[in-house]
């Protein structure tokens, strides 16, 4: 157990934590100059039969929820959430507890290698080799590209900070999550809106009726175990038990625990949130604005799928609420006009008149490091990227943290660009697609072994930098990936070198940290580097105390004209495609044993993937559980086991995105399909990818693949209704 | 003849109210599974992989259910239910274990399976109305390195063996040792079972019963509260508060 | 005594037999001297001698007292040694110590007959006894014990009354 | 010895063809001389083909294959590789243990009610039926070990303290269990060697070699005195008598282990008797399957096996089978208007479910064929049919165990984790069981006089033939 400490004791604490600090400096290079700190007054290291915890950042998304991990006799146990961290406040979701399994998985690259592109075996090589063929890369700047992951932050300042002083390209960085939460559409929407790029902040927690199209903010949604803490702050209520409802074809998770789903037809929520604004104005104000006016709403139902009363119903509970909340979720702007659909919903917010307010909207807090909204890059621009791959423009490309064979749509021809790129550097601790398809890997630490700090840019109102520190010693010959840069522009000399004039990693930290020495209103307050090191260790990141929001402002918005319309979905198949993010896997979970088995939380589908189907749907086809059937769009197509669930349009198909993995370790590959193949490359106004906008047919395979379900499928009529 | 606690009657049973227990919020949990895989974390419970986990022999502790009712457009969900071992003050899968491999603590009242005894009848997971009680059906791999995560405080366990939840009474235990060592109770909320302090959600809430003022004992008793089949009279020590579907309730 | 003879008077049938241990009698050898040996059991009041003793009821009755003893002790006392709560069931069980009673008694009693039977024949017994094969061929043997100068006498009544054969007994194995 | 009344002198020839019928038709009205009786028996299991070699070489390698080499496999592997899962912990082993100890029941039905009521007509066979006791009793506990998820742990369940004076917890039916198949397994192992002192001190005194040797070792120096008669017999009848009750509690209590749970369809009260109703049901049919295949294979057996044994038994399987037929009824009655739901949905699933065709199947073989068929007479007396008839319902009691066992564990109160059973591992530990039991009565019928010869040469004393006026009957004296 974590223990409470005060404010006394810490300043004791920061004494001690110091003074190790100093003794422990002279320890020759293989220990660091600076030493790890327990979260608690805890011996430092081993000490037989006592835990150390450490607080760290959890890299399992780009949230970036605080974590204590307990350690026992150097070796990681327990991942526990950081009760101090503003954002998940000591609770942590599935995937930030199996972040375990990423250590100690048995499938990490295990020391620098290269290998022959697509072969299995990898050759070692040293860290000596690994740094010169780094410092060539660097050597050519124009001819060398970054893409690096959305975690952690400060490889992608430094990258960012080296980039620049040579004249390379700046780095792109991205993740799947972002794509299926469209991030730089609603960065984009927030600065047509508000005049203000950023990845708002949505107080779920305060609104007691909230609207979401399509945010599945329990499962993966940008922060979601910010949000699910904002959803039960909701469900409990201060005045009254807050109200969700849910417009998505497909019922989510998030859906299920929504009062009510409206299931509105994919494409349709722009049309869908006009009318509703157009009502809402109506019953409030007597008249529409601009923006709203020319919706027709009855059509608008009708093109939903919903019927009329039921729309004038939700509008009515929307007009009536004391703070109103909608919320633009990914699968609603990942569609060709999810830009347009974006700026509706954040109007429909305007018009609800909760900006800046309890159970509003909010600019979040600016990270402490920087002023600017930094939004991972586009499917525009990751699409350039290629094409200079492809144009062999592109001598070295240096990945990091992403895994974009994978990840990226087949149909953007990544794995076809990477080809033609002479020199591919992974610095992956998994073999995943990349690494595979690379020529050198050189693996960075995962992330409990790492230093680093996160920007956290959602999720919470307060300003936060959470730190991370390795818990326990790398397992394995790995490097970080900022020492390695560190020290390849070291050899490579020149403006690389005067760049990054920095020892190691820590000292690199630490440059990026000097502005917040003494700096006010912070969780703790720290009078010189190595005590604010010391607490920035021990509390796992700085803070500040009270929130920092921003309140947006929507002068013009309503005022603008709008013909909204349905989205033009693409192929011609006859079920719209809906694919959503794992709420398990996410991105990056498929090669952690314990996240494979721990069952979805709609289908309790274990280790494989799934196409949702409505049964009516199924009948018409004649399919039934376990029916492998291949779907196929215009981009591509895959096999895989049919599920039937009510819980979905009749005319809409879901499947999850997170398995499908061709390698990436013995728990993830040759399991399941990647829907990725599926998708296509129509982008929408702000760049981000329509991948909700894609339609498929589907085939009868006459193959049969049992799923492997927790819920059991032996179920009577009779016993159906459980008491 | 040795000493002991133990209740002549039944009945007897029925005025106590356990010592320690849980409740969950139904209208608070979002199914997330965070609980499932931080049980498995702390509880070093095997993964049995995919055929195994489709034929129900997953080791899952605690899983939570749900179910679709109705057809599309009127769907609707029974709500998400994490059911885990009750801790039944009165367990039926106690008595009828042939070598007292599960047992009742008179100290924490709670449950135990003492995994070193157990020969594998299974006799204790039939008899267990919640279906709380998963098998090891094998020796299941844990390739190394993964063996280093092993939670010390807690048995691996072999083929041939029951387990269930425990309340993470590893955790109890260092808890109410340490209150000891400092000479006082043990503080509300202080004791917080993996489940519980992974919930995102904070549907989980544990504490002791036998302290009126704890915020599980003033939550079981509210009118949401009830019991997963009362009246079989197994006296769970896991009250569900219900989901609320009504748009307004007062908080 | 170590100048009895034994003799072995075998008979086909069951009445001449009876006749036989009748006339013996009337010799004036009492019925300690006597035996009768068969392939099927024939109760002793057809061949009018006088009842057996067995110890075989007593022994049972005795395990059966001694096998209920144990699963008291199984019953009431195992549990105390090491308390234990079940299901809130009393330390002791009620109806389940009944079952554990009547399984132990019913052992005991069993057991006791099986050894009592044993015990009693003095079984098992490899040294050479007086005996022919015969016998479970069915004939009925009566072995006589005799002074050496009654045996003339014997052997004559013997035949007269049918016997099949009347010879000196030897001891033979088995 | 011709111990026989007088026949009337001047019978007429019906009447003589009525006692010749009488004589041919009942084993203890046509005696033969003991030696003769003595050297048929020993003829028996003495004379063995090249078959019954073939076959006994068969069963050793299904003994071996199915019964050790898988039994260590799953013992390495754990009770994966069995069909057990969740919610199903219960599978074809606990039916199997079930199973067997129904079959065991016949022979101490057979022989000891059949004793104390005095039944003449059980006399040749009883040794038959107690020797199916005791193996079926082997296979029975085998296939609960087999059951157990840690059996090289199994000796804890012996009542012995462990080192803080822990014993094995009495509250538990398979405590009890313990105690009730291992004083049955005893008790009838000790009632099937009684009886045979007699018969092995027979046996030694006609042979030769080996046997001889063997013979004279376990007929433990037995002659036939007065003495040992009289303690044979007191023990005997002890036996016969305090033997019943043990069985009728072993099947009980493995009744409780069912009825004493907390699960729909299982917590009945009426499970005790309806077990073992049908442990006679199985056991009975067993007895006349293993009667006619003894009856058929082994010399000089036509003369002790006779038409009227099968016809007794076939009787007293119309019987059980109504017995069953009533306890059947009287369980599914009352679980059926209780109205809980969970049991309506269970009984739903017995019925409906994909496993419907098994409860069909059991009804028809437990009932409509013994019903209809061993009414009558001569069907009864026809091996053939008893034998089909015999099988049948031995199936059908099967499936009776597998619709209580893993079908009936499909359904719980938690529909969420509703599983079907599919059996693994099991499948050859059964045929493993079935061949066991087989080889072991092959290799005893070579070993151990089938027939109680004394008991069949004393039953042919105390019958006679009387004359009531003119009709000639069948009389029986008490000898006891």
């Amino acid at each position: 157990m974590t223990e409470q400490l005060s404010r006394r004791d810490f300043l004791k604490l920061v004494g001690t934590g110091a003074a190790s600090a100093a003794v422990l400096t002279g320890c020759g290079p293989a220990s660091r100059y600076v030493t790890r700190e327990p979260y608690t007054k805890m011996p430092e290291y081993t000490y037989n039969g006592q835990s150390t915890y450490y607080a760290t950042t959890c890299r399992e998304c780009a949230a970036g929820c605080g974590l204590v991990v307990r350690t026992m006799q150097g070796r990681a146990i327990k991942v526990e959430g950081n009760k101090y961290h503003p954002v998940n406040l000591g609770k942590t979701c599935a995937r930030g507890q199996a972040t375990l399994h990423s250590l100690y998985n048995p499938d990490r690259i295990q020391e620098p290698s290269s290998h022959v592109r697509g072969d299995r075996d990898f050759s070692t090589t040293d860290w000596d080799t690994a740094t010169g063929i780094v410092a060539e890369a660097l050597k050519n700047p124009a001819e060398t590209a970054f893409l690096l992951g959305l975690a952690p932050d400060h490889l992608f300042d430094l990258v960012s900070d080296l980039c620049k002083a040579i004249g390379a390209p700046a780095p792109l960085r991205y993740g799947a999550l972002s794509l299926f939460e469209a991030r730089t559409t609603l960065g984009e929407a927030s600065r047509i809106v508000f005049g203000k790029p950023d990845l708002l902040f949505f107080d779920l927690g305060n609104a007691d009726v909230t609207f979401s199209f399509g945010a599945n903010f329990l499962e993966t949604w940008i922060s979601p175990v910010a949000y699910t803490r904002g959803f039960a702050q909701m469900r409990r209520g201060t005045n009254r038990r807050g109200y969700l409802v849910q417009f998505e074809a497909r019922m989510s998770q998030t859906a299920m625990k929504a009062d009510e789903w409206a299931a509105i037809l994919p494409g349709t929520e722009e049309l869908v949130a006009a009318a509703l604004g157009k009502l809402v104005a109506e019953q409030k104000f007597g008249s529409a604005p601009a923006l709203f006016e020319a919706v027709d709403v009855a059509q608008a139902a009708d093109a939903a799928g919903l019927p009329l009363e039921t729309l004038e119903r939700y509008a009515t509970i929307l007009a009536q609420a004391q703070n109103p909340l909608v919320i633009p979720g990914g699968a609603a702007l990942g569609q060709s006009n999810g830009l347009e659909i974006a700026q509706v919903i954040l109007s429909l917010n305007a018009l609800l008149g909760n900006l800046g307010k309890p159970g509003g909207v909010y600019h979040s807090p600016a990270s402490p490091l920087t002023n600017s909204y930094r939004r991972p890059a586009s499917i525009k621009e990751i699409s350039a990227l290629i094409e200079k791959l492809n144009s062999g423009k592109i001598k070295t490309l240096i990945v990091h943290g992403v895994n974009p064979v994978f990840e990226l749509p087949t149909s953007l021809g990544f794995e076809a660009a990477l080809a033609k790129v002479p020199t591919v550097i992974s610095l992956a601790s998994f073999p995943d697609e990349t690494a595979i398809l690379a020529d050198y890997v050189f693996p960075d630490h995962t992330g409990l072994e790492s230093w680093g700090y996160q920007q956290v840019s959602a999720g919470t109102g307060q300003t936060l930098l959470s730190g991370a520190q390795p818990v326990v010693a790398p397992y394995y010959n790995t490097k970080s990936t900022t020492d390695v840069l560190l020290a390849a522009a070291a050899v490579a000399g020149g403006k690389a070198a005067a760049a990054l004039p920095f020892k190691d990693e820590i000292e690199f930290i630490q440059g990026k940290l000097a502005g917040l020495v003494g700096a006010e209103g912070g969780f703790f307050n720290a009078a010189d580097m190595p005590s604010f090191w010391a607490e920035f260790q021990q509390f796992g990141g700085w803070w500040k105390n009270d929130p920092s929001l921003g309140t947006p402002s929507a002068a013009s918005a309503l005022e603008k004209k709008l013909t909204p319309a349905a989205a033009q979905p693409e192929g011609d198949g006859e079920f719209h495609l809906l694919v959503f993010p794992s709420p398990i896997l996410a991105e990056a979970g498929a090669n952690k044993p314990w996240l494979q088995e721990t069952p979805d939380p709609t289908t309790t589908v274990m280790w494989n993937s799934w196409l949702e189907m409505n049964p009516v749907t199924a009948e018409e086809l004649g399919l039934t559980d376990d029916d492998v059937v291949r779907v196929s769009s215009a981009f591509g197509e895959v096999e895989v086991s049919v599920y039937k669930v009510p819980a979905i349009r009749p005319e809409v198909v879901a499947i999850p995105f997170g398995q499908g993995h061709t390698a990436y370790g013995r728990y993830a590959e040759n399991r399941g399909a990647n829907p990725g193949k599926l998708l296509g490359a129509q982008i929408n106004a702000a760049g981000d990818l329509a991948f909700a906008g894609v339609k498929v047919k589907i085939e009868k395979t006459g193959k049969k693949r049992p799923l492997s379900r927790l819920e059991g499928r032996t179920r009577l009529e009779a016993a159906e209704n459980k008491g | 003849m040795a000493k002991h606690n133990i209740p002549e009657v039944k009945a007897d049973l029925e005025n106590t109210t356990g010592i320690w227990g849980m409740a969950i919020d139904q209208d608070l949990c979002t199914g997330c599974q965070a609980c499932v895989a931080a049980c498995a974390m702390e509880n070093n419970i095997a993964f049995v992989g995919e055929t195994d986990a489709g034929y129900g022999r997953s080791l899952h502790w605690l899983r939570i259910e749900h179910a679709f009712e109705g057809e599309f457009p009127e769907v609707q969900t029974s709500g998400f239910q994490p059911v885990l071992c009750q801790q039944c003050g009165n367990a039926p899968c106690e008595p009828v274990c042939p070598v007292f491999a599960s047992v009742h603590s008179q100290a924490q009242d709670l449950n135990l399976q003492v995994y070193n005894r157990c020969v594998g009848t299974r006799y204790c997971a039939n008899n267990c109305p919640y279906v709380a009680r998963v098998f090891n059906m094998r020796d299941y791999d844990r390739p190394e390195p993964l063996s280093n995560q092993l939670n010390p405080d807690v048995t691996v366990r072999r083929r041939g063996i029951m387990e269930k939840c425990t309340f993470c009474i590893q955790r109890i235990h260092k808890v109410e040792d340490q209150a000891k060592s400092e000479g006082r109770e043990v503080l509300d909320g202080e004791m917080q079972p993996a489940c519980a302090q992974a919930c995102p959600a904070d549907a989980i809430i544990f504490g002791r019963l036998d302290d009126p003022e704890s915020r599980v004992s003033k939550l079981a008793k509210t009118g949401r509260g009830s019991q997963l089949f009362e009246d079989l009279g197994t006296l769970p020590r896991v009250t569900y508060l219900k989901e609320e579907k009504d748009y307004g309730r007062l908080g | 005594m170590t100048d009895k003879n034994m003799l072995l008077a075998v008979f086909s049938d069951l009445d001449p037999a009876a006749h036989a241990v009748e006339k013996l009698r009337e010799l004036g050898l009492g019925d300690e001297h006597l035996n009768v040996i068969s392939g099927i059991p024939i109760t002793e009041a057809m061949m009018g001698r006088p009842h057996q003793w067995t110890n075989v009821p007593r022994l049972a009755l005795g395990g059966a007292l001694g096998g209920f003893l144990l699963g008291a002790y199984l019953a009431f006392v195992t549990p105390t040694t090491y308390p234990l709560n079940v299901g809130g069931q009393p330390v002791i069980p009620g109806p389940p110590s009944v079952v554990v009673l009547f399984e132990l008694t019913m052992l005991g009693m069993l057991i006791s007959t099986f050894v009592g039977v044993f015990l009693d024949s003095r079984f098992p017994s490899y040294t050479p006894k007086e005996y022919v094969p015969e016998i479970s061929d069915g004939r009925i043997a009566i072995l006589i014990e005799c002074d050496p100068a009654q045996e003339v006498a014997i052997e004559s009544a013997m035949t007269a009354l049918g016997a099949e054969s009347v010879k000196h007994a030897e001891a033979q194995t088995l | 010895m011709a111990v026989l009344a007088n026949s009337a002198t001047h019978a007429h020839t019906s009447e003589q063809d009525h006692e010749a019928h009488l004589r041919e038709e009942h084993l203890m009205l046509d005696p033969r001389p003991r030696g003769e009786m003595n050297a048929m028996v020993m003829e028996s299991m003495q004379t063995t083909s090249w078959k019954f070699w073939v076959a006994a070489g068969i069963m050793a390698i299904l003994v071996a294959v199915c019964l050790f080499y898988y039994w260590g496999y799953m013992i390495a592997n754990g009770l994966g590789v069995a069909g057990v899962n969740r919610p199903i912990y219960w599978g074809i082993f606990l039916v199997n243990t079930v199973f067997w100890i129904g079959i065991s029941h016949a022979g101490t039905f057979v022989s000891a009610l059949l004793r104390v009521f005095k039944a003449e007509f059980r006399r040749p066979f009883t040794r038959a039926a107690e020797l199916m006791t005791t193996f079926g009793l082997v296979q029975a506990g085998l296939s609960i070990f087999m059951h157990m998820g840690r059996v090289w742990l199994s000796y804890w369940l012996a009542p012995y303290p462990n080192q803080r004076g822990l014993w094995p917890n009495f509250h538990s039916p398979l405590a009890w269990d313990f105690l009730a198949i291992n004083t049955y397994l005893l008790s009838s192992t000790m009632y099937l060697f009684l009886p045979l002192i007699p018969d092995l001190a027979m046996a030694r005194d006609r042979s030769t070699g080996w046997r001889k040797t063997l013979y004279r070792i376990l007929a433990l120096g037995f002659r036939g005195t007065e003495g040992e008669w009289t303690h044979l017999r007191f023990a005997m009848n002890l036996f016969a008598f305090a033997i019943l009750p043990v069985m009728f509690s072993v099947h009980t209590i493995v009744s409780w282990d069912f009825a004493a749970a907390m699960r729909p369809g299982w917590s009945s009260t009426i499970f005790g008797p309806y077990f073992v109703i049908g442990a006679l049901q199985s056991g009975l049919s067993a007895v006349a399957m293993v009667l006619i295949v003894v009856r058929a294979t082994m010399k000089n057996m036509k003369y002790f096996i006779r038409p009227e044994h099968l016809d007794g038994l076939g009787k007293l399987m119309l019987i059980i089978s109504m017995s069953w037929a009533y306890f059947f009824f009287n369980d599914y009655m009352v679980q059926w208007y209780n109205g809980d739901k969970w049991t309506d949905a269970l009984l739903h699933f017995h019925e409906e479910g994909p496993l419907g065709w098994m409860w069909y199947a059991m009804l028809i073989f437990n009932v409509a064929v013994p019903w209809l068929t061993l009414w009558n007479k001569n069907w009864r007396r026809n091996p053939t049919l008893l034998f089909t008839v015999g099988l049948l319902v031995n199936i059908a009691m099967w499936f009776e165990r597998y619709i209580i066992v893993p079908t009936s564990l499909s359904i719980n109160r938690f529909p969420f984790t509703y599983q079907f059973y599919k059996p693994g591992v099991e499948i050859p530990l059964t045929i493993g069981t079935i061949s066991f039991f087989i080889l072991l009565y092959m290799l005893a019928s070579r070993l151990i006089p089938l027939v109680p010869v004394w008991e069949v040469q004393e039953g042919q004393m105390a019958h006679s033939l009387r004359k009531f006026g003119k009709e000639t009957v069948v009389t029986v004296s008490d000898l006891e």
